[in-house]
C-alpha cells in the first residue's frame, strides 16, 4: 500500500527522534529491500512493524542496527549519522535477529558472558539474565548446540539483556517460544521502556506485540506507513 | 582495542578447546603431512635432508590453511560474527584476536612439528635462537594473511570477487623466507639469516598492519 | 572366569619361553647379539596384524544385523586398542633393531611406513570413538571404519614386495628346507608368535570385560538421568 | 503433570493407528529428551502438541520422522516397526523442522524441484505449489540464502506441498509466517487430512493451532499426556 | 540407485557452480601448492623434476580434503543432507552422487595442476595413456574414500577438521600407488605401471564398494 504520509506527523514529536528514516532506499545483493522507508521514533515509544513475509522488517531493524548500509537518503539513529558511521551506533543498540549469534560449542552461561563483555557490559547481570529467561541451572553449562530452538531464543535474549541498551530492536521475539516465554518478553520490554530505552519490534504474533505497543506501522513493499495510533 | 584483542583471543582458544579441534585433529594431520611429504618424496635421505625446512615450513602452511578454516567457520554459524559486529568490538580488535588465537595453535603445532622432523627426517636443530626467531615472525605473518583471507573467503559467498587468487599467494613470500632462514640457521651460518629474518619481519610488520586497518571493511562487506 | 585365568597362565609361561630362547639364540655374525630381536619383533608385528583383523571381523559381525551384538563393538574396541599398543611395540623394537643394523632409527623405507600408516590409521580409529556420541550411533560409526581402515594390514604385509626396501622380505612365507633363517631362529619366531598371541587373547578378553563393565554403569547413569527428566514434566 | 493414562484410550481408535510409541525413550547426545512417551495417532487425526520450550515436542516428531532413534519402547508408524527400520517409512512421511532442509545456493524452485524428485514425486507438481505458497515470480529464481525468514519458510512448506505423503509433521508451522501465510498452512492441514493423510503439529501459536487440530496433547519433562479431546 | 546417484550429483555441480567455490578457493590453492613446494624444494630442478609425480599427487590429495569438505558442508547447512534423507533417498546412491560431484571437480583440478606441474617443473607428460589411467583410478579411489570419511566427520560435531585424520591415512596407499604409477609412466617404462594400476583399480573398487554399502549406516548416525 501507499504510505499516507511520513509517520513522525502522528508520533509525539518530543525532542530529537531515536530513529529518523528518511525516505531510505537499502539493497540487498542489488535488490531495494527498501525503496524510500520513512520513520521516525520518539524516545519511549514501543514500535510495532508488521507486514506481509518479505515486506522488508528485517531490514528496516538491520539497518537501524547499522548492519545494513543506506543507499539513498537520510538515516539517523540516538542522533548518529548511520549513513556516514554506522559502526559507532552498534553499542549503544541491542538486536534480536532471526539468527541468534550464538557460538554451538560453548555452552549457554559462556555465550552470554561474552556477548556481555564484548559489549562492554558488567558480568554481574550475567547470573540474573540466565536466571530471569529460564536458562539457568543445568542448561547453563549446556552447549548451545544441544539446546532446543526455543531455549536457543531464550539464550540469545539473555543476552541482550544483560548487556541492556538504549535502542531495542526485536525481530519476532515471540517466535518459537512458549507462553510464558512470551510473557518473559512482554516484561523485558516494559522494562526497557521503564528504564528510558525505546523498542522496535518486527513480528506477526500480532495481539500480544499490539498490545505491547504504542504505535503500530505497516511495512509493505520496502516502505513504512502508519496505520494506527494508540494512546499509551 | 587490545581488550577486544583478547576477549576475542580467549573465546577463540576456548571454543577450540571445547572441540578439541587443535590437538585432536589438526595436530596429526600436521604428523600426518610429514609422513606422506616423505612419501612422495622417495624414501631418498638426501632430499628429505636437504628439503626438511622446507617440507617443515610447508606443513605449517597447510596447517594454517586448517586452522584459518575453522576460525572462520565458527563466526558464520548462527551469524555469530555479526553478533560481535553488534556488540561494536572493534574490528582491529577482533582481528587481532583472531589471528592470535590461530597463531597460538599453531606455535603448538610448530613444537610438535619440530620434533616429527628431528625424529623422521633425522634435522639436527642447530642454532635454536635463528630457528625461534624465524618461528615467532613467520607465525605472526601467517596467522594475520590467514586470518584476513579468512575473512575475504567469507565475504566471497555474496559478492564474487577474485580476490583469494591474490590474496592467497601472500602466503607464499613468508614461506619462501621462513624456509630460506631456516636452512641457514640449520646449516650454522646465522649470518645468511638475519636478511631473511629482517623480511619476515617485514612481512609480519606489513600483515598486521593491513589486517588491522583493513579488517573492518573485509568484515561489513560480509 | 577359570579359563581366564588359566589362559593367563599360559601367556605367562610361553612368554617366558620366549625370552630364555630368545636369550639363548646364537649371536649371528652380522648383526651380533641383535638376532635375537627375532623372538620379539616379527611376533608382535604379527599379533598387531591379529589384532586388526579381528577389531574387522568383530566389526563385521556387528553391522550385520543377525548378529548386531553389542559385546561385538566392545570386542572390536578392545582389540583395536591392543593392535596399537603392539604396533607401537613393533616400531620401538624395529628402530631398536634398526639403528644398530642400518645405522638409522628411522628410514622411510616402505615397511616402516606403512607401519607408521597403520598406527596413525588406528589411532584415529581410537581418537573418534572417544568422542561423545550415543553407544549405536558410535559403534554402527565405528565398525564402518574398521572395515575401511584393515586394507592397511595386506599392503603392509605385501610392502616388502610392492616396494624395493631394506626390510627382511616375507621369509616366513617363502619359508622352505635349508632357507637362510635356521632352525631354532624360527622355533624363537614361532614360540614368541605363540606367546604374543596368548597374551593378546588374554588382554582381549579382561579388557573387552572392562569396558561392558563401563556400559552398564552408563546404563545405570541413564535410568537417573530419564528420572530427572520426568521430574521436568512436575515443575511445570 | 504426571500422564493420566496413555492418550489411545481417548482417541477414537479406529483399526490399526498411524503413529504408536509405547513408553519411548529417545537419547540425544545422552540426554533423554524423550523420557518414555506414549502417544496413539489414528488415520485423519490433527494432533496438536503444546508444552514448554524443551519439553520434546521436536524429538516427538523428529522420532516418528525416523531421524531419532528409539533407545527404548515400542515405536510404529504407518504400520512400519521404526525401531527395527527406521528409514522405509520416511518417504511416506512429509516433515517440517525447525531448519528448513534448504540449500542456500540454489534458487526456489531448484530447490523444490530437487526435493520432489528427490522423494520420487512428479515435477509437474512444482509450479502449483510455488503459486500455493506464494513463492512464484521473482521469487522463484531468487537464491534460497536471500530470502526472508518466511520466504524461507514458505519454501521448504512448498516442497511439502509439491511432494505429498500420508503423515505429515509439522514443527512450529506457524512460526515466521504473515497471516496469510498462517491461513495458508490451516489450507493445507485441512487440504491433507481432506485427501485421507494425517497430521501432527508442534506449535506455540495455541489458538490457531487448536482451532486446527481434533486433539490437544501436552508434551512436558519428555512425556506425552492427553489433555483435552475436541470432536471435530 | 542411479537414479539418486544423477539426481545427487546434478545437483552438488550446480551448487559449485553457483557458489564457485571450487573455481575461485580451491583452483587458487592447487596452483599455490605447486608453487609452494617450487619454493620449498630449492629452485634446483633436478629435486622438482624426480619429485613431480608426488608433488602432483600430494597436491591433488590435498584438494581433495578441501573439495570433500565443502561437499559435507553443504548437506550440514540447514539440515539439508537431513531432507536428502527424509525424501528417502537410497544412500548408495546419494554416496556415489556425491562422489562422482567430488570426482568431476578433482579432475577439472589435475587438469589444471598437470598444466601447473609442466610449467612449473619443466615435466614432460610421457606416456599419457598410464597418466591418465592412473588419473581416472585414483580420482575415482580418492573421491570415494572421501566422500564416505565426509559423511563420517560430518556425524561428529567437530565435522571438518577431524576429516583429515581419518582421510589422509587412507588416501596415503593411493597417493602412494598413483605416484609411483606415474613415476613410471614419465619414465616411459609404462610396464612397471601396470602392478600399481592394478592396485589402485582394487582401490578403487573397494572404495566405491564399501561407500555404496556402507553409506547408509554413516548417513543415520550423523
Ligand atoms: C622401525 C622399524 C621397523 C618396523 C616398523 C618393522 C615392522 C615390521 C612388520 C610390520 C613386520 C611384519 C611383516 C609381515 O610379516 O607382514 C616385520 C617383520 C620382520 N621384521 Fe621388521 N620392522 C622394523 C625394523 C626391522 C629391522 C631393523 C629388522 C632386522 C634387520 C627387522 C626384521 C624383521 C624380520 C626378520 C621380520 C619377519 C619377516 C618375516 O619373516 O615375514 N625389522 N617388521
Ligand atoms: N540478496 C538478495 N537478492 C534479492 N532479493 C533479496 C536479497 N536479500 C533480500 N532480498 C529480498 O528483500 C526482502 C528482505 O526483506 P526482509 O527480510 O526485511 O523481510 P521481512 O519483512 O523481515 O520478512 P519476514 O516477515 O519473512 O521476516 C525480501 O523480499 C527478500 O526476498
Ligand atoms: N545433545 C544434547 N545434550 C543435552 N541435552 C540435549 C541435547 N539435545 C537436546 N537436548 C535437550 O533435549 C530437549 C530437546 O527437546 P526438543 O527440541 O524436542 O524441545 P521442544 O519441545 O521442541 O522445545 P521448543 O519448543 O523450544 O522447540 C531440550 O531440553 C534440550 O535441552
Ligand atoms: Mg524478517
Ligand atoms: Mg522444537
Amino acid at each position: 500500500m501507499e504510505p499516507l504520509h511520513p509517520p513522525d506527523h502522528i508520533g509525539p514529536a518530543t525532542g530529537e527522534p531515536v530513529v529518523r528514516l528518511r525516505s531510505v532506499v537499502a539493497l540487498l545483493g542489488g535488490f531495494p529491500a527498501l525503496a524510500g522507508a520513512d520513520l521516525t521514533v520518539e524516545r519511549g515509544d514501543v514500535v510495532l512493524l508488521r507486514g506481509p513475509n518479505g515486506a522488508g522488517k528485517s531490514t528496516v531493524l538491520r539497518v537501524c542496527a547499522g548492519l545494513v548500509p543506506v543507499a539513498r537518503g537520510e538515516a539517523s539513529v540516538l542522533g548518529v549519522d548511520i549513513v556516514r558511521d554506522r559502526t559507532s551506533v552498534r553499542r549503544r543498540v541491542a538486536m534480536l535477529g532471526h539468527a541468534g549469534f550464538l557460538y554451538d560449542d560453548l555452552t549457554v552461561r559462556e555465550n552470554v558472558t561474552f556477548a556481555v563483555r564484548a559489549a562492554g557490559g558488567d558480568v554481574a547481570t550475567v547470573a540474573p539474565a540466565l536466571e530471569r529467561l529460564g536458562v539457568a541451572g543445568r542448561l547453563a553449562t549446556t552447549r548451545v548446540a544441544s539446546l532446543s530452538a526455543g531455549q536457543r531464543r531464550r539464550t540469545s535474549l539473555a543476552a541482550l539483556v544483560a548487556r541492556g541498551a538504549e535502542l531495542w530492536l526485536l525481530d519476532e521475539p515471540h517466535a518459537g517460544l512458549d507462553e510464558d516465554g512470551r510473557d518473559l518478553i512482554d516484561g523485558v520490554v516494559r522494562g526497557a521502556t521503564a528504564a528510558g530505552a525505546t523498542v522496535v519490534i518486527a513480528s506477526h504474533d500480532t495481539d500480544r506485540a499490539t498490545a505491547l505497543s504504542t504505535r503500530v506501522l505497516t511495512v509493505a513493499g520496502g516502505m513504512v506507513s502508519a496505520e494506527a495510533v494508540r494512546v499509551p | 582495542m587490545f581488550r577486544d584483542a583478547s576477549l576475542v583471543a580467549g573465546k577463540d582458544l576456548r571454543i577450540e578447546r571445547r572441540s578439541r579441534v587443535t590437538t585432536q585433529q589438526i595436530a596429526p594431520f600436521a604428523v600426518l603431512v610429514l609422513v606422506l611429504f616423505a612419501f612422495a618424496l622417495d624414501p631418498d635421505r638426501g632430499v628429505l635432508g636437504r628439503a626438511s625446512a622446507g617440507l617443515f615450513w610447508l606443513a605449517v602452511v597447510f596447517c594454517t590453511v586448517l586452522a584459518v578454516q575453522r576460525s572462520a567457520a565458527v563466526e558464520v554459524a548462527d551469524k555469530a560474527g555479526e553478533g560481535m559486529r553488534l556488540a561494536g568490538l572493534e574490528p582491529g580488535g577482533v582481528f587481532l584476536g583472531k589471528a592470535m588465537a590461530v597463531a597460538a595453535q599453531l606455535a603448538l603445532l610448530e613444537v610438535l612439528l619440530g620434533a616429527g622432523v628431528v625424529v623422521l627426517y633425522g634435522t639436527h636443530l642447530h642454532d635454536p635462537v635463528v630457528l625461534v626467531a624465524t618461528a615467532v615472525l613467520a607465525t605472526v605473518g601467517l596467522a594475520c594473511a590467514g586470518t584476513a583471507y579468512a575473512a575475504v573467503a567469507a565475504s566471497l559467498r555474496v559478492g564474487n570477487t577474485l580476490l583469494p587468487l591474490l590474496l592467497l599467494p601472500v602466503l607464499a613470500p613468508v614461506l619462501l623466507a621462513a624456509t630460506r632462514a631456516w636452512e641457514a640457521g640449520l646449516a650454522g651460518v646465522s649470518s645468511d639469516a638475519i636478511s631473511w629474518l629482517e623480511l619476515l619481519a617485514a612481512f609480519a610488520v606489513l600483515y598486521v598492519a593491513v589486517g588491522v586497518v583493513g579488517y573492518g571493511t573485509l568484515q561489513e562487506e560480509s | 572366569m577359570k579359563s581366564v585365568r588359566v589362559l593367563g597362565a599360559l601367556a605367562v609361561v610361553t612368554l617366558t619361553g620366549t625370552v630364555v630362547l630368545g636369550l639363548g639364540l646364537p649371536a649371528t655374525y652380522e648383526q651380533r647379539t641383535y638376532s635375537r630381536m627375532l623372538a620379539l619383533h616379527p611376533p608382535l608385528a604379527w599379533t598387531a596384524y591379529v589384532a586388526f583383523g579381528v577389531t574387522a571381523a568383530a566389526s563385521i559381525l556387528y553391522l550385520w544385523p543377525r548378529t548386531r551384538r553389542a559385546r561385538f563393538d566392545a570386542v572390536a574396541a578392545a582389540s583395536a586398542e591392543l593392535g596399537v599398543l603392539f604396533t607401537g611395540l613393533t616400531l620401538i623394537t624395529g628402530s631398536l633393531w634398526g639403528r644398530p643394523t642400518w645405522g638409522v632409527w628411522w628410514t622411510w623405507d616402505a615397511r616402516l611406513t606403512t607401519t607408521a600408516l597403520m598406527f596413525v590409521i588406528y589411532l584415529g580409529y581410537l581418537a573418534q570413538r572417544g568422542l561423545a556420541d550415543t553407544a549405536a550411533a558410535r559403534a554402527k560409526r565405528s565398525a564402518m571404519i574398521a572395515v575401511m581402515a584393515v586394507i592397511v594390514v595386506p599392503i603392509n604385509h605385501m610392502s616388502v614386495e610392492w616396494w624395493r626396501t631394506l626390510h627382511q622380505g616375507r621369509s616366513l612365507a617363502s619359508l622352505k628346507p635349508g632357507s637362510e633363517l635356521d632352525g631354532d631362529f624360527i622355533a624363537a619366531m614361532l614360540l614368541g608368535f605363540l606367546a604374543m598371541t596368548l597374551t593378546y587373547v588374554w588382554l582381549l578378553v579382561m579388557r573387552t570385560k572392562v569396558i561392558e563393565a563401563e556400559a552398564d554403569l552408563e546404563e545405570d547413569a541413564l535410568a537417573d538421568a530419564i528420572a530427572a527428566r520426568r521430574q521436568e514434566a512436575l515443575a511445570t
